[in-house]
């Protein structure tokens, strides 16, 4: 099942909330509705042509460029991207799926945008989700418990962002 | 001995007493030498073995050839470490502990025969005294658990109560096997009845036994607390079991109360099933060492025999150290399992096997050497001819 | 005759470690410590039974008195598992009743001990056979005779002269075997009581191999 | 305030021990409760800094709840900040145990970004190499699986046999730990004459050894009644948890990356012949023991017995690496410049390492310093099956578990 034929079906089903991606980049990937990403990764992995079993990784990306200079001719407008890379163990083939997300909710900052959960499809997903919560600041509205998995519970800001400061101290301990 | 002494001091009947003391402590003395070398040998001995089994060396450069002098290095590290008590301990019960769990193993010395003469104290229920007196090491144990206070030492604590507890009723019942074979609890008695050539050692006797003295190996080591039984202190679980919180000499106390465990345990193994003083072939008889050919010949022949005990038991001890280094330890459930559904339903099926067996078979089943049957009626008989006599 | 006598001094040590154990039991509020105070008054006791000679009765109290004592030490440790020091202070008025009923029975005893003829001068009349039991040993009773007393061979009275054997009386046999049934049902009866249901949160698949956690929970 | 509320909310995890609070106990409420045990982040046997919080009623586990973050170094975050090349360092770190894999996938990952083909001699040796350390880290799971078994032995003799790899790894690297050998483009240097003598002789000596760790530990009752029917994990669970590598296998799933994974990756492995570590129908790739009856497919002795089973086709793999690498001709070519630039792009790829699959993914616009870095660790996913097998154990199961899961928190906290 290459990329043409796995986007065709998802297009028939889900209509607008699915865009063709680039099928030609290295790692072919389909852009998906933010608020349909529940339905079409329960597809994905219920549907006999497409099996996706294993969701290999959830990764956030960052696009902001911070220093003024080069903010002029950067190729792109400020927006979060989140990876889902999924494989299929019956029927060996690879996805790539992408949700384009503001970097804050309704633009107010502060305010972290919202991606429905798939940890009731994959259950990989809880850790991955609250990894990707914890360093790039992204909620998943039902997650059973959206806590921080690597950083220390009463961490500040989410390290991942580009435009993210390094506290002055932690707890009496100098971090700058 | 004593009257030996007595008559020396010149002391009347009435000052007797002052004879005995001094021969009492004069035994504890010998026994406490013997005990604190046998514990040193083992730590040196369990070093070099588990190095041998690991492809190396073990120490080596600790005083000399073989590393000889490591237990006084390792006496004197653990002397002078730092001796501390949690703060949440109960410190008179956290002091006591280890000697509680030293005394009583030490006592097992008391009426154990090293050969026919050298026994301390030649009890009359020598083999059940040394039952009840193995049974009170555990007490010790539970009490350095539960005193220092910390909940890893209280697990620990609780998984050795459960596991010697239940050990000690096969150990108790296999050694009683023995007990049936010579008709009496005397120890020195036991040793009597396997003298001569191998063959008349009671593990050879008849099937039961043979099965009865595995069991008593196994139950030994689960009663000892040795690997591959070590639950109480099973590092990979509860950090280091009951003696945590313990360091330096308290530490050693238990530490040696635990090798001392396992040379007593080997030594009553000895004595009950492996003919004790009775080596595989009767040298002292050939070479006519019997008490009969004067004091120097009976002296030279119970040395002869006791240092066929001590090989017998050093024997024992090397055993359950390569057993140490070899076995992966059994989860706790499946050690009590193993007690209650394998060890002790068949230590009764041979128990009821070997009365069975003396009753219908009472010479044994070749009629090898003297006959046992006629030592069994003979003891009973002479016990009351004494009675008769006003 | 009271002179500088060893069994007098080794009586009176182990009595005093008996009753400062049964006092420790009394007077300590916390468990374990109890537990303790009853184990050394019980190897007190057991000590005694081996200065009179019976070896076997020692090492019968040091089995099972003292050895069953710690397991109930092994329980009392484990009850306050949660707590560690718990307190079980006895109330004032639990003292009164305490030293009600304990007062008349150590007038009593005492009262026994002193009327004991030898303390009089008398002739301590359990001196069986002259040669064996001396001023400081007394000769223990051996196994054999033990046994053969269990099966009724046994010498019939103290100083009688000729000592018989007869067939005649039924020995220990029978309360030996009625007491060991009655030991019987109380295992079965402690066993079914301590019986605790497996908790039923495991659903997974190795239930099984939990299920045999020892002898305490055969559900 | 954030100190007392955070003393607050840990503290009130772990009821505290403090002598003051005598309570007249009576006899009703004084009973057994449920004990919560703190097992690390320092514990002999949880494999690095791994705090597991025990919700335990006597001796059964009720809720085993894993912490992890103790050793987050934010290696993603400096990915960002320096080139692939100087990044190499940083991927040896997380799994430090297998080193040279972790080098290999972040290589890979960055050659298929650039469109990059190395030379036949550069594949042998990288396949080489890179099977040698998967034995190595295959060792020290076995080794610190008897360790928390209890018996000490096999750990003793497994690290005698690691070090001669150590040694090896040494003679071509100058490194026994933090390797940096395979880069973007090839490896750093080619091997020291004798280098390959060297190699396989370790390999006839190793021979033996594999059958005593089988006597020792696979085949022993008592490490069979420790393992076996323990912490069993289905196959669904096990990929709905996305676990991989040995983990994945002992549960019965034919899956391995090296013939089923990334066209780029199992080109490889192109004419290679090795056999997938898993049991079919009850028999494993043969020169190996067989399985014993109290064995459920997916409990903690399979998980053991396929990385015993890896480890024999990892020196199949390694002999005919040499014979290969001897037979290719040519060199192994230059490593890329430091800071070449990179076309804009995103690629992410997973590779076969000892642990499991190792995904790594470099998101560039176009200049030599990447814009997102990003690595998927084996060991964090198969960590977080942990509370759905410790549930209804023992505490003596707990570390059998962690142990068979083998993992490493450098790789977990990244």
């Amino acid at each position: 099942m290459n990329i043409e034929e796995i986007f065709q079906q998802l297009s028939e089903r889900f209509g607008e909330a699915v865009r063709p991606g680039n099928f030609a980049a290295l790692d072919p990937w389909i852009e998906v509705n933010a608020d349909a990403i529940g339905e079409v990764c329960r597809f994905l992995r219920d549907s006999p042509s497409m099996r996706f079993e294993m969701l290999n990784c959830i990764t956030a990306v960052d696009y902001l460029e911070v220093d003024s200079k080069k903010a002029a001719k950067a190729s792109f407008v400020p927006h979060m991207e989140l990876l889902y890379h999924l494989s299929s163990i019956s029927l060996r083939h690879r996805l790539v799926i992408k949700v384009m997300l503001p970097r804050w909710r309704g633009e107010v900052p502060g305010q972290l945008p919202q991606v429905p959960t798939v940890s009731h499809v994959w259950r990989t997903a809880e850790w991955h989700e609250r990894e990707v919560y914890d360093l790039s600041g992204i909620e998943f509205v039902g997650h059973p418990d959206m806590r921080r998995i690597l950083c220390p519970e009463d961490w500040v800001g989410h390290p991942l962002r580009k435009d993210y400061q390094m506290p002055e101290e932690y707890h009496g301990i100098r971090a700058r | 001995m004593v009257r030996l002494l007595s008559d020396w001091l010149t002391l009347t009947p009435k000052y007797e007493w002052v004879a005995y003391v001094a021969v009492g402590l004069f035994q504890a003395a010998i026994l406490l030498a013997l005990v604190m070398t046998a514990v040193a040998v083992a730590t040196w001995a369990e070093r070099k073995i588990a190095g041998r089994i690991q492809d190396r060396l073990g120490p080596t450069r600790v005083g000399g050839r073989f590393g000889w002098l490591q237990p006084v290095a390792d006496g004197l590290k653990l002397l002078t470490k730092e001796d501390l008590i949690p703060a949440s301990a109960d410190s008179i019960l956290f002091r006591l502990a280890p000697y509680l769990s030293f005394a009583p193993v030490f006592a097992v010395f008391l009426a154990l025969p090293f050969s026919e003469g050298w026994v301390a104290h030649r009890l009359n229920t020598a083999a059940f005294f040394i039952l009840a007196v193995l049974g009170l090491e555990v007490f010790g144990i539970i009490l350095g658990g539960y005193a220092s206070g910390s909940k890893w030492a209280l697990l620990g604590a609780m998984r050795e109560a459960a596991q010697v507890v239940s050990y000690e009723v096969p150990l108790a019942f296999s050694a009683m096997l023995p007990v049936v074979l010579a008709g009496t609890l005397d120890l020195v008695a036991i040793g009597e009845a396997q003298k001569g050539w191998f063959w008349n050692w009671f593990v050879f006797h008849d099937p039961f036994t043979f099965i009865a003295f595995w069991i008593y190996v196994t139950c030994a080591v689960a009663g000892t607390n040795r690997a591959p039984f070590d639950l109480a202190e099973a590092e990979s679980e509860l950090v280091a079991g009951f003696h945590t919180e313990y360091s330096g000499f308290r530490w050693s106390v238990f530490y040696m109360g635990e090798y001392a465990a396992m040379a007593a345990v080997s030594g009553l193994g000895v004595v009950l099933f492996l003919g004790g003083w009775n080596g595989p072939i009767p040298l002292a008889d050939w070479l006519g060492l019997t008490p009969e050919a004067g004091a120097i010949a009976g002296f030279v022949g119970q040395l002869v025999g006791s240092i066929n005990f001590v090989l017998k038991c050093i024997i024992g001890v090397v055993f359950m150290i390569s057993l140490r280094w070899t076995l992966p330890r059994p989860r706790i459930d499946q050690v009590m399992s193993m007690c209650w559904k394998y060890c002790f339903p068949l230590v009764t099926i041979a128990f009821l096997g070997a009365t069975l067996w003396t009753l219908f078979l009472p010479d044994g089943l070749l009629n090898w050497g003297h006959p046992k049957a006629a030592t069994r009626e003979a003891s009973v008989v002479a016990c009351f001819a004494e009675g008769q006599a006003p | 005759m009271m002179g500088f006598d060893a069994m007098a001094i080794f009586f009176w040590l182990f009595a005093v470690v008996a009753c400062a154990g049964a006092l420790i039991v009394v007077v300590s509020r916390n468990i374990v410590r109890a537990a303790v105070g009853l184990i050394v008054s019980l190897f007190g006791v057991a000590l005694l039974f081996f200065l009179a000679g019976a070896e076997f009765l020692g090492a019968m109290q040091l089995m099972i008195y003292v050895g069953g004592t710690v397991v109930l030490l092994a329980f009392g440790v484990m009850l306050t598992a949660r707590t560690l020091f718990l307190r079980m202070s006895t109330t004032a008025d639990q003292w009164l009743v305490a030293i009600l009923l304990a007062l008349p029975l150590t007038v009593i005893l005492i009262q026994a001990a002193l009327s004991y003829s030898p303390f009089h001068g008398g002739q301590p009349s359990i001196e069986r056979t002259a040669e064996k039991s001396s001023a400081t040993s007394v000769r223990p009773i051996t196994i054999t005779e033990l046994g053969m007393a269990l099966l009724g061979f046994r010498e019939n009275g103290q100083n009688s002269e000729a000592v018989t054997l007869f067939r005649g009386n039924q020995g220990y046999l029978l309360p030996f075997e009625l007491i060991s049934v009655h030991l019987l049902v109380v295992l079965i009866g402690a066993a079914y009581l301590a019986r605790r249901g497996v908790p039923k949160t495991m659903a997974s698949s190795d239930a099984a191999s939990v299920s045999d956690l020892g002898p305490g929970s055969t559900d | 305030m954030a100190e007392e509320e955070l003393q607050k909310t840990l503290m009130n995890s772990i009821p505290s021990i403090n002598p003051e609070d005598i309570s007249v106990g009576s006899e009703s409420e004084v009973r057994t409760e449920e004990l919560l045990i703190n097992m690390g982040p320092q514990h002999p046997s949880t494999h690095g800094v791994l705090r597991v919080v025990l919700r335990t009623d006597g001796e059964l586990v009720l809720e085993a709840t894993p912490h992890i973050g103790y050793l987050h170094r934010c290696a993603e975050k400096i990915g960002e900040h320096v080139t692939p090349r100087q990044w190499i360092p940083y991927t040896d770190r997380m799994d430090y145990l297998a080193g040279m894999n972790m080098n290999l996938g972040w290589a890979l990952t960055v050659e298929k970004l650039l469109g990059l083909q190395v030379s036949e001699k550069a594949r042998h040796l990288r396949v080489l190499i890179v099977e040698l350390g998967r034995i190595a880290s295959h060792l020290v799971a076995a080794g610190t699986y008897g360790l928390d078994l209890g018996s000490f032995t096999p750990f003793v003799y497994c690290f005698r046999e690691r070090e001669k790899i150590l040694n090896l790894f040494e003679a071509v690297c100058g490194a026994r730990l933090t390797y940096s050998y395979i880069t973007i483009g090839g490896l750093m240097a080619d091997l020291p004459p004798g280098w390959l003598d060297q190699c396989e002789a370790f390999l006839d000596e190793f021979e033996p050894v594999v059958d005593d760790l089988h006597a020792l530990l696979s085949v022993n009752h008592i490490f069979v009644k420790r393992t076996a029917g323990v912490g069993v994990l289905s196959p669904e669970l096990a990929i709905a948890y996305g676990c991989t590598g040995p983990v994945l296998r002992g549960s019965g799933v034919d899956w391995d990356l090296r013939r089923d994974g990334d066209p780029f990756y199992t080109k490889m492995y192109q004419d290679y012949q090795f056999e997938v570590a898993v049991v079919r129908d009850g028999r494993y790739p043969q020169p190996s023991p067989a399985v014993p009856l109290e064995a459920v497919r997916g409990d903690c002795w399979h998980r053991f017995f396929v990385r015993m089973v890896e480890v024999v086709q990892s020196m199949r793999l390694v002999r005919q690496a040499i014979e290969k690498y001897r037979r290719a001709d040519g060199d192994i070519g230059q490593p890329i410049k430091l800071n070449q630039k990179l076309p804009a792009g995103e690629v992410y790829l997973e590779t076969e390492c000892p642990k499991g699959q190792m995904g790594f993914m470099i998101v560039s616009l176009g200049d030599a310093i990447p814009w997102r870095v990003r690595a998927r660790s084996s060991s964090f996913c198969n960590l977080s099956v942990l509370p759905e097998l410790c549930r209804g154990c023992l505490v003596a199961d707990v570390p059998a578990i962690v142990g068979s899961l083998d993992i490493v928190l450098g790789e977990v906290d990244r």
